[in-house]
Formats: C-alpha cells, sequence, structure tokens
C-alpha cells in the first residue's frame, strides 16, 4: 500500500474522530447558547460548568433500554440509524482543512480525497442520508413516525435541488467541482479600487449563499424545518419509537450533518482555510463556527414552518431567484471571457 | 366501550368509517399523552395526507368532579377547589366563586378590598395570558418565547406569594374582603410590575408579530366567522377575536370596572392572528387597569366586613372577646348559611366568561355548584376550525383556544 | 491489476445478489432498499469504468430522487395494509423465469462470440486527464455535438413535470370536504347583543392599527356596535 | 485474469436486465414492477459505460447521461399515473387494472 493512501486513511480516522467529538460538544455548545439566549443558565451540574455533559448524556443514551416496538418491521428498524450515522460523515472526506505538511517527512494532504466531482459527491451523500429517516420513519409502525418519514421524504427532494443549484453559480466562476480546486481559487486577492477583498464566493455570489443556507438548513431538518421531528406536532416524528443508543445515532447524524454542512458552506463560500493572516485550518473552523452558531440561533429564535409553506417556499421563491442567480452568472461569466 | 362525545358521535365509529373508508385516511390519535394538547386532552384526527377530515375532541382525562365535591364542602371550604380548575389563573376563579357566594348571601366587601381584588383578577388574567402565549408560540414553534414568558409570569407569582403565601393554587379571595393585612412591600411590587412589563411585551411583540414565519403560521389559520362564534357560544378572546364585542367587563360590570377607564380590543377577521393580537391589547389593558386601581385605591380603610354573620371575624378579636370567639368557631366549625335561593355570577376570566351557577337551600353546603368554563365551552369550536386545515394548524388551533384541562375537565 | 478485478467482481456479485433479492422480497419497502444497494453498488462500478460524473448522477438521481420518490409513493398510496404481497400467478412465474433464462442464454452466447470491435477513441485515461478531467470532457462533448438531443432530454423532462402536476393534482368528483356551518345569529342571552353585519358599523370605530394590514377594533363601551348595518340605515332614513 | 475483461460489465449488465426483466414478468405490485424497470435502464448503462471504457470513447458516458434523463422522466410519469391509478381505484395490484385490456 502506498504512502499516500495510508496517510489518507489516517487522515480519514482522525476527521472521524475529530468529527464526533466536535458533534459531542456541539450539544453541549447549543444547549449553552441557547441557554444563554433564553435568560437561563444551562447545564452545570455535570463537572465544571457542565462540561461533562455531553458524555454524561452519551452514557445515559448508551445504557438505556433498547425498545423495539412489538409491530416494527424489524430489519429496517434496526438498520435505519446505522444509515443514517454510517452517511453523516462520509461527505467530509472531500472538505479540504488546509494545505499539505510535512509529517516524519512524508508529504501528507489536509484532506481525505480530493476527487474532481467532490461537490456533486457531497450532494449524492446528503441524497443517500434521508434514507435512513424515511425507513426509520416507515419501520417504526407508527403513525406519527410514518408521517415524519413522509414529510422528510418531501423536503429533503425539494431542498436538494435547490442546495444543487445554488452551487451552480460558484461551479460556473470556479470552473471546477472540486473543492481543493474551489479553494485555491479563493485564496487569490480581488483588488476593486482600493479595496484588497479576498476572492470569496460570498462576494461575488451572495444570492446563492443566502439560498445554500435556508437549503441547508432544510437539509439538516433543523429548525425552523425541522417538520420531520417536529416534536410538538409530530412528537419527534420518525424517531418517536427509537431510544437508547438507536436514538443517539440519529441524533448524532443529525448534529454531524449539521457540522459537515457548516465546513462544507464555509468552503465553498468563505474561502475555507484561507484567512487574513497565516491561513490554516482555524479560520475554517472559525467560520464553520458562524455557521453553527446560526443554526443555534435560528433555533431560538423563529417558528417553524407548516408543511405545505415549506415547499411553497422552495418551489415558488427559492427556486425562480435560484434560476435566476444561475442565468445571470452564466452571462456574467461569458461577458468575463468575452464570449458575448 | 363506547365514548359519548358532545355531538353524540361515538368515537369508535369514525374510527371505524375511517378504516373502511377507501380514501387512504388515516385516523391519528392525538392525545392524551401528547405535547402540544396542553395536558390530557384526546383529539382523533381523521387525515388524509396532511390535511385534517375529521376532527373529535376527547375529554375527561382529567375529570375530578369538582361540581360534584362543590356539593359535599361547606361554602368556604370549596373554594381551594376552584383553585384547582383553572390553575393558571387560580386568583380568577376564587374571585368568581366568591362573588356568586357574595351575591348569594348579599353582602359587598369594602373598598379597599375590591380595588385588591381587581389587582389580583388582572395579574392573574396576566398570568395566563402569559402562559398562552408562551405555551402556543412553542406549539407553533418559537422554542424561547416560553422562557420569556414564564419568566415575566415568576414576578406575578411572586406578588401571588407576597400576597398569600401561595403561587399557584392561592386560595385567595375570602368573604367579605380579606382577613389579613395587605403586606407593606406589595404596592411597590405592584408599581414595579407595572412599569417593567410593558417594555417586555414590546419585545415579544418584536420577537413574532413582525416574524414571517409567524404570520404565516396565524394568518387566515382557524377563521371563526362571528355568528359561528355565537352560536359556538364562544366567549372571551375567541369571541372578541371574531369581532364581537362582548366582555363581562364593560357588558355587565361587576367589581368596579365601571368606574375603570379601558377599551376591549376586537378583532376583524376572527383567525389566530386577531386572537393573538386581542389578547396581547387585553394585557396592555390589564397593566392600565392595574394602574388606575393603584391610583384610585383609598390608602386606608377596613380589609373585610367583619360585623357580617357571613364573614369570618377578624383574627385579632376572636382571642379578645367572647362574641368573636363564638361566631369565629360556630363560622369554622358549621359554616354559614346564605338565603334559600340561587344565584349565577359571571366574570371575565382571563379564557372567557366564567360563570359560578349557585343553589342554596339554607344549609350551609350548597344544594348544587354549577361552573361555566370557557374554556369548555370555546374547545366546542376545535373540530369547526379544524376542517380542512393542516395538520400543523392542529396544535396552533388548541393553543389559541386557550385551554386548561383542569378547568375543561373540571 | 487483480485488485481490480476482484472489486469489480465483489461490486458485481451484491449488485446481481440484491437485484434478486428486489424481486424476491414480499415487502414492496424492502424491494425499494435491495434496488438501493443495486444501484450503489453500480454507481461503484462506473467509478471503476472511469465514469466518476455518471456515477455521482446516478447517486443523485437514482438513489437520490427516484427512489425516495418511489419510498414515498409506497408508502403514501397504503399506509395501512404496506407489507402485502402482490406475487404473480404460477403460470406467470414459471413462464417469467423460462423466458428469463432464455434470454440469458441468448445473451451469453452473444457475448461470448462477440466480433465487433469499434477503433479505440481518444479518450483513455491520458486522453481525460489532459482535457482536465471526466466532467469537463463530457461537458465539451455534451454541449458540442449533443446540443439538439440535450435540448430534446430538456423538453421531455418538461414535459413529464407537466404531466406529472395533470396526474397528481386533486381528484375532480372528490367529494366537497363538509361545507362549515354558518348559523344565524342567537343572543348571547345577555343584556348586549352582538352585530350581525359588522364591517359598516366598524367605519366609525375607534381603531388601532396593529402589523401589517391588522387592525384591532377598541370598543370603549358594551353598547357600541350592537345595532345591524340594516338598522342604522333605517334610522338615517327615518331621520 | 489479471485484467478486467469486457465480458465481465457486459454479464452484469445481462445479469441484472434479466433480472429486472423476469420481475416485471412475475411482480403483480405495479410499484415493484416500476422498481424492476428502473434497474433494466440502470443495467442498460452499465453496458454503455462499459463499452465507453472498453473503447476509449465518451459516446457511451454521454448516452447513458440521457438514459438517467430520460429514466428520471418515466420515473415522475410513472409515479404519477400510480397515484392516479390508487386514488381512483385503491390498488397497487396490477392484475386488477384492466381498463385497456378489453
Amino acid at each position: 500500500m502506498d504512502a499516500n493512501l495510508l496517510s489518507s486513511y489516517i487522515f480519514a480516522v482522525i476527521v472521524l474522530n475529530v468529527l464526533l467529538g466536535l458533534m459531542a460538544y456541539m450539544t453541549y455548545i447549543e444547549r449553552k447558547v441557547m441557554a444563554a439566549m433564553q435568560d437561563r443558565i444551562g447545564p452545570n451540574r455535570t463537572g465544571p460548568v457542565g462540561l461533562l455533559q455531553p458524555i454524561a448524556d452519551g452514557l445515559k443514551l448508551l445504557v438505556k433500554e433498547d425498545i423495539i416496538p412489538k409491530h416494527a418491521d424489524r430489519r429496517i428498524f434496526l438498520l435505519a440509524p446505522l444509515l443514517s450515522f454510517v452517511l453523516a460523515p462520509v461527505a467530509a472526506a472531500v472538505i479540504p482543512f488546509g494545505d499539505s505538511i510535512t509529517v516524519f517527512g512524508h508529504e501528507v494532504n489536509l484532506y481525505v480525497a480530493d476527487i474532481n466531482v467532490a461537490v456533486l459527491y457531497f450532494l449524492a451523500i446528503g441524497s443517500m442520508g434521508v434514507f435512513g429517516i424515511i425507513l426509520g420513519g416507515y419501520a417504526s409502525a407508527n403513525r406519527y413516525s410514518l408521517l415524519g418519514g413522509l414529510r422528510a421524504a418531501a423536503q429533503v427532494i425539494s431542498y436538494e435541488i435547490i442546495l444543487g443549484l445554488s452551487l451552480i453559480g460558484v461551479i460556473i466562476l470556479s470552473g471546477s467541482l472540486s473543492l481543493v480546486e474551489i479553494v485555491n481559487q479563493q485564496s487569490e486577492t480581488l483588488t476593486i479600487g482600493p479595496l484588497q477583498l479576498p476572492n470569496w464566493f460570498i462576494l461575488s455570489q451572495p444570492l446563492a449563499f443566502i439560498i445554500f443556507l435556508i437549503a441547508a438548513v432544510a437539509e439538516t431538518n433543523r429548525a425552523p424545518f425541522d417538520l420531520p421531528e417536529a416534536e410538538t406536532e409530530l412528537i419527534g416524528g420518525f424517531h418517536t419509537e427509537y431510544s437508547g443508543f438507536r436514538f443517539s445515532f440519529f441524533f448524532l447524524a443529525e448534529y454531524i450533518s449539521m457540522i459537515v454542512i457548516s465546513l462544507f458552506a464555509a468552503t465553498i463560500f468563505l474561502g475555507g482555510t484561507d484567512g487574513p493572516i497565516q491561513d490554516g485550518v482555524w479560520w475554517l473552523a472559525l467560520k464553520a463556527c458562524i455557521f453553527l452558531f446560526f443554526y443555534i440561533w435560528l433555533r431560538t429564535t423563529v417558528p417553524r414552518f407548516r408543511y405545505d409553506q415549506l415547499m411553497g417556499l422552495a418551489w415558488k421563491v427559492l427556486l425562480p431567484l435560484v434560476l435566476i442567480n444561475i442565468l445571470l452568472t452564466g452571462f456574467i461569466r461569458l461577458w468575463g471571457l468575452g464570449m458575448l | 366501550m363506547s365514548l359519548e362525545i358532545t355531538q353524540g358521535t361515538p368515537v369508535e365509529i369514525s374510527e371505524e368509517r375511517a378504516l373502511t373508508d377507501s380514501r387512504r385516511q388515516m385516523v391519528l390519535n392525538m392525545g392524551p399523552q401528547h405535547p402540544s394538547t396542553h395536558g390530557v386532552m384526546r383529539v382523533v384526527l381523521t387525515l388524509e395526507g396532511e390535511t385534517i377530515v375529521d376532527c373529535d375532541p376527547v375529554l375527561g382525562y382529567l375529570h375530578r368532579g369538582v361540581e360534584k365535591l362543590g356539593e359535599t364542602h361547606r361554602y368556604s371550604q370549596f373554594v381551594p377547589w376552584t383553585d384547582r380548575t383553572d390553575y393558571v389563573a387560580a386568583p380568577s376563579n376564587n374571585l368568581g366563586y366568591i362573588l356568586a357566594v357574595e351575591k348569594l348571601c348579599g353582602i359587598e366587601a369594602p373598598e379597599r378590598a375590591t380595588y385588591w381584588r381587581m389587582i389580583m383578577g388582572e395579574l392573574a388574567r396576566l398570568a395566563s395570558h402569559l402562559v398562552w402565549l408562551g405555551t402556543h408560540a412553542l406549539d407553533i414553534g418559537a422554542l424561547s418565547m416560553s422562557l420569556y414568558c414564564f419568566r415575566e409570569r415568576e414576578l406575578i407569582l411572586d406578588i401571588f406569594e407576597t400576597f398569600c403565601g401561595a403561587r399557584l393554587t392561592t386560595n385567595m379571595m375570602e368573604m367579605g374582603g380579606f382577613s389579613r393585612p395587605i403586606p407593606e412591600q406589595l404596592p411597590g411590587m405592584v408599581r414595579d410590575f407595572c412599569n417593567v412589563f410593558p417594555k417586555m411585551q414590546a419585545e415579544y411583540e418584536t420577537l413574532l408579530s413582525s416574524n414571517p414565519i409567524w404570520l404565516s403560521r396565524t394568518r387566515g389559520v382557524g377563521v371563526i366567522e362571528p355568528e359561528a362564534a355565537i352560536s359556538y357560544s364562544l366567549t372571551g378572546a375567541c369571541l372578541r377575536g371574531s369581532g364581537i364585542n362582548y366582555d363581562v367587563r364593560k357588558a355587565t360590570p361587576y367589581l368596579y370596572y365601571d368606574r375603570m377607564e379601558f377599551e376591549v380590543p376586537l378583532g376583524t377577521r376572527g383567525d389566530v392572528y386577531d386572537r393573538y393580537l386581542v389578547r396581547m391589547e387585553e394585557m396592555r389593558q390589564s397593566i392600565s387597569i392595574i394602574e388606575q386601581c393603584m391610583e384610585q385605591m383609598p390608602t386606608d380603610g377596613p380589609l373585610a366586613l367583619t360585623e357580617s354573620p357571613y364573614v369570618i371575624p377578624e383574627h385579632d378579636n376572636v382571642m379578645k372577646t367572647a362574641e368573636d370567639m363564638q361566631r369565629h368557631f360556630i363560622w369554622v366549625i358549621k359554616g354559614f348559611s346564605p338565603p334559600k335561593g340561587e344565584v349565577y355570577q359571571a366574570i371575565e376570566h382571563s379564557k372567557g366568561e366564567l360563570g359560578y351557577y349557585l343553589v342554596s337551600d339554607g344549609t350551609p353546603i350548597p344544594y348544587r355548584v354549577r361552573l361555566r368554563t370557557p374554556d369548555f365551552v370555546n374547545l366546542q369550536s376545535l373540530p369547526y376550525m379544524a376542517q380542512g386545515a393542516a395538520l400543523a394548524d392542529v396544535v396552533a388551533l388548541i393553543g389559541t383556544i386557550d385551554i386548561v384541562l383542569g378547568s375543561v375537565d373540571r | 491489476m487483480a485488485a481490480e478485478v476482484l472489486i469489480f467482481n465483489l461490486l458485481s456479485a451484491v449488485a446481481i445478489v440484491s437485484a434478486v433479492a428486489m424481486i424476491t422480497m414480499r415487502n414492496p419497502v424492502h424491494s425499494a432498499i435491495a434496488l438501493v444497494l443495486t444501484f450503489v453498488n453500480v454507481a461503484a462500478i462506473f467509478i471503476m469504468l472511469r465514469a466518476e460524473f455518471l456515477a455521482a448522477v446516478q447517486i443523485i438521481v437514482y438513489t437520490g430522487a427516484v427512489l425516495v420518490l418511489i419510498l414515498f409513493v409506497l408508502m403514501l398510496v397504503n399506509p395501512d395494509d404496506l407489507p402485502e404481497f402482490h406475487s404473480g400467478k404460477p403460470m406467470q412465474n414459471v413462464f417469467g423465469f423460462g423466458v428469463g433464462l432464455i434470454l440469458l442464454a441468448e445473451i451469453s452466447v452473444a457475448i461470448l462470440t462477440r466480433t465487433v470491435v469499434a477503433e479505440p477513441g481518444p479518450w483513455n485515461e491520458e486522453g481525460v486527464a489532459a482535457a482536465g478531467g471526466n466532467i469537463q470532457v463530457i461537458g465539451q462533448l455534451l454541449y458540442s455535438g449533443y446540443v439538439l438531443p440535450i435540448q430534446a432530454t430538456a423538453l421531455v423532462l418538461l414535459a413529464a413535470t407537466i404531466g406529472a402536476l395533470f396526474l397528481g393534482r386533486p381528484d375532480e368528483d372528490q367529494e366537497p370536504s363538509p361545507k362549515r356551518r354558518t348559523v344565524a345569529t342567537i343572543s348571547l342571552a345577555h343584556t348586549r347583543g352582538a352585530d350581525d353585519d359588522l364591517i359598516p358599523a366598524l367605519r366609525a370605530a375607534n381603531i388601532k392599527r396593529e402589523a401589517g394590514d391588522r387592525d384591532l377594533i377598541m370598543a370603549r363601551d358594551a353598547d357600541e356596535f350592537t345595532t345591524s348595518a340594516e338598522e342604522e340605515e333605517k334610522k338615517g332614513q327615518s331621520e | 485474469m489479471n485484467e478486467l475483461m469486457p465480458e465481465q460489465f457486459m454479464f452484469l449488465s445481462a445479469a441484472l436486465f434479466i433480472i429486472g426483466m423476469v420481475g416485471v414478468l412475475t411482480r403483480r405490485n405495479v410499484l415493484v414492477i416500476f422498481m424492476c424497470v428502473e434497474l433494466m435502464l440502470a443495467s442498460v448503462n452499465i453496458a454503455f459505460v462499459g463499452f465507453a471504457w472498453e473503447f476509449s470513447q465518451m459516446t457511451g458516458q454521454i448516452f447513458a447521461l440521457f438514459v438517467i434523463a430520460i429514466a428520471a422522466a418515466e420515473a415522475v410519469i410513472g409515479l404519477g399515473i400510480i397515484m392516479a391509478l390508487t386514488r381512483q381505484r385503491d390498488t397497487v395490484d396490477i392484475n386488477e387494472v384492466r381498463e385497456l385490456r378489453q
């Protein structure tokens, strides 16, 4: 096995573990931030300022009884959370965490894979991720779960389209589907008169960025698009019947996909590891944190959409906007190339 | 087993019908253990996709026979039971019952006590509206509202605690006024609250009224036409949201509401949003009423009609004079016997017209106690509003009726 | 390279086994999951055959969209009696397998005796890499030599969308949902009545403008708005 | 066998196609039949892509792309028909749908 492949494997393991650890503390940070926004204290009993809370939660979920409903479709019921959980971190494979570094004399790339269809790969994994939710909803033999699964199917199909189309503008400008290439292009400096601006795609594609943000929230089933699990309507929706570590798989999957999509957004629109001083993975982390904060902020602030309003937003508002964005970007690109 | 509901439609039949119906209808049993039914209410929904075809509320999971209990307790012993009907606005329930008994006995509390009763009633309305707002917003998905609302409700509960020692089940009102002195710090607390609260309320409104998702979730949803509102016998914000000008405080003023200057907000469309606006405006009017009460209230004067045989004698005198001691003994052991007759007293409760109907046969125990609880009557409109609505709207509709299951099931 | 062959054979075996599972599973949802597995393996085989773009499209379109739609319809059409076995009649089964075997034999012969060999094109591994990658090559070819077919495909998709809209619209003969009961105004059994018709009476009212287009009417007195519009009109005429 | 042979993908394509065909012929649930049709289309794609790989051409891949696009259109229409069918007849059993057989 050549060293390149080996280093990729090692890096993949590192990314996976960091993601899992981040995810655990993501729940802690979410609870703390929400508490601050809602005028309360948040977890503060387990460890100093509640820092051990995620571990306590994880332990609790692991040792809880694993209940399988009597009429459930047993095999699918067991499969669904695994499917969700396995697919969530896989998408992180294409995210570049920086340039290559030298470890023990080996050149190690700070990404798991640089494939030329990275953006499509990301979308493909995202579209597979919904299977866990749909199947979990179906297999629970519970009508709330079934409704949750149906909602998830319709919602993810609709917003997958929006998500994909919102990236087309960036792809037109960069001319590549590889995330490494997209990041490299963004690290150039744009000079407009006296202004020295980074060539981040958020500046050239602001509309696409906003639409991507909305679609990303919908894609991860977070408030205000958390219809598949709307706890005040569907009592948890697709995971109503899940308990113990199977529930925690769904839970982990949701948070991991949140982190991954934040990293992806930071990579595509905010220049990834590019920063004003000393480029590096910390810039990516900072940018992703902004997105994650945005997620939490939304959750504390806005009410939930209704099913028909959700669909209406996707098809009547976002789709036309994103198509207009593609058209405009195409024209500008052609004009820039001197083809018009 | 066949559960009869008000319209005489057995629940079992509707489930059977849905199962044999060829049109892919699904029966969804919402509750009694559901986070958004505000307690133990069960709603049997017949769905087609996400659209509601039929909606049957099933009540009685919290039935404790409060009315029957009233027929086995002496008049003054029933007051704590009224706390436990609508437990988010206990002082209002106490007030309605005490007013009914006072009407039966033909006595009236002194001026100062009446003003305090009004203040406590309006504070109870505010507390109840805050709980309503928080839970209603939470049902629709605005997570933080409930915490903000409960924060402000805490101030009101502190006032209740200072006044009577209890926070939730206050058992606050007494025959003929108040037998204990008003705590010194209480007027200051009420004034502070009146100063703080409008700012807080403005904050809530910026969070909700200008939020497009909140607007789209509440506007045009659950419309009750004025005719329907009247024929369903709705009261409170459900009626006024549809534009009917009926407020017990204005229509048949009790206490000193005829001395107050306040306005009754009326909606124009009768949807969830109008009821929200009406309740928000009612909160502002309540604050103004409390302020007027604090202004008009005499600083001195008796708090209770201690001379009346229906009222417990002053605590200080019980141990000093033989007469008061005897009266006290009889009042506590035997209770008082109002004259024969029947009486209906309605008050404007936070949820609508709360009526107490009492029949006295001249003994210390009432012959009949009947509660006209507003949310029980208002809940009738749920199937009317839910038909053709989306599944997600049901929680908004249950929220907009503002039910407390203790009061619905009694 | 032997590893390549091994991986290919493994992927093919899983694809075939799950395809067989698809047609033999009793529960259509299980069939759909088996089909997902087949498609994922097919996508992997596409990557092995140097068609990365197609692999991604295969997953996004087939598994991501088409199969999610199928699952959606599966759950929607009959949620209560979903796991039903819709297998064919015995005759049908025998006939089906027979035809399958015959076809398999025919195709096997055709493959093994294949003589047609085309000229190798320029797009071998080096050629594709030189042109910038699989996607770049497909893009360039698609929008140079295949403009007309791609337009036609776009038209087909548009027609399909319109057709699906037409098919999916609600039934015309569907029984209308029960009409809302509107009842004539009755008295509230209190000293005050209520308006039959609010709107004209409200023109003179004390109106508080709320957010947006909403108004709240502030009633100062219980006697406001208790006469109907008709009565008002009559009063005005008599005066 | 040290190298990937063209016969391998051809047999895979044929096998998947035939499995799909047998499914169409033997199953009665219209949705499963529909899935079988999708499988047959995918198997044809394998052949297209395989030949493109064998002869270092791109035409096969481009045609596979068209096939996927048409399959998506077909899926939309097919599922629409199935929805309309279940709405009117309340069945997904192909043997009970005989309107066109007369």
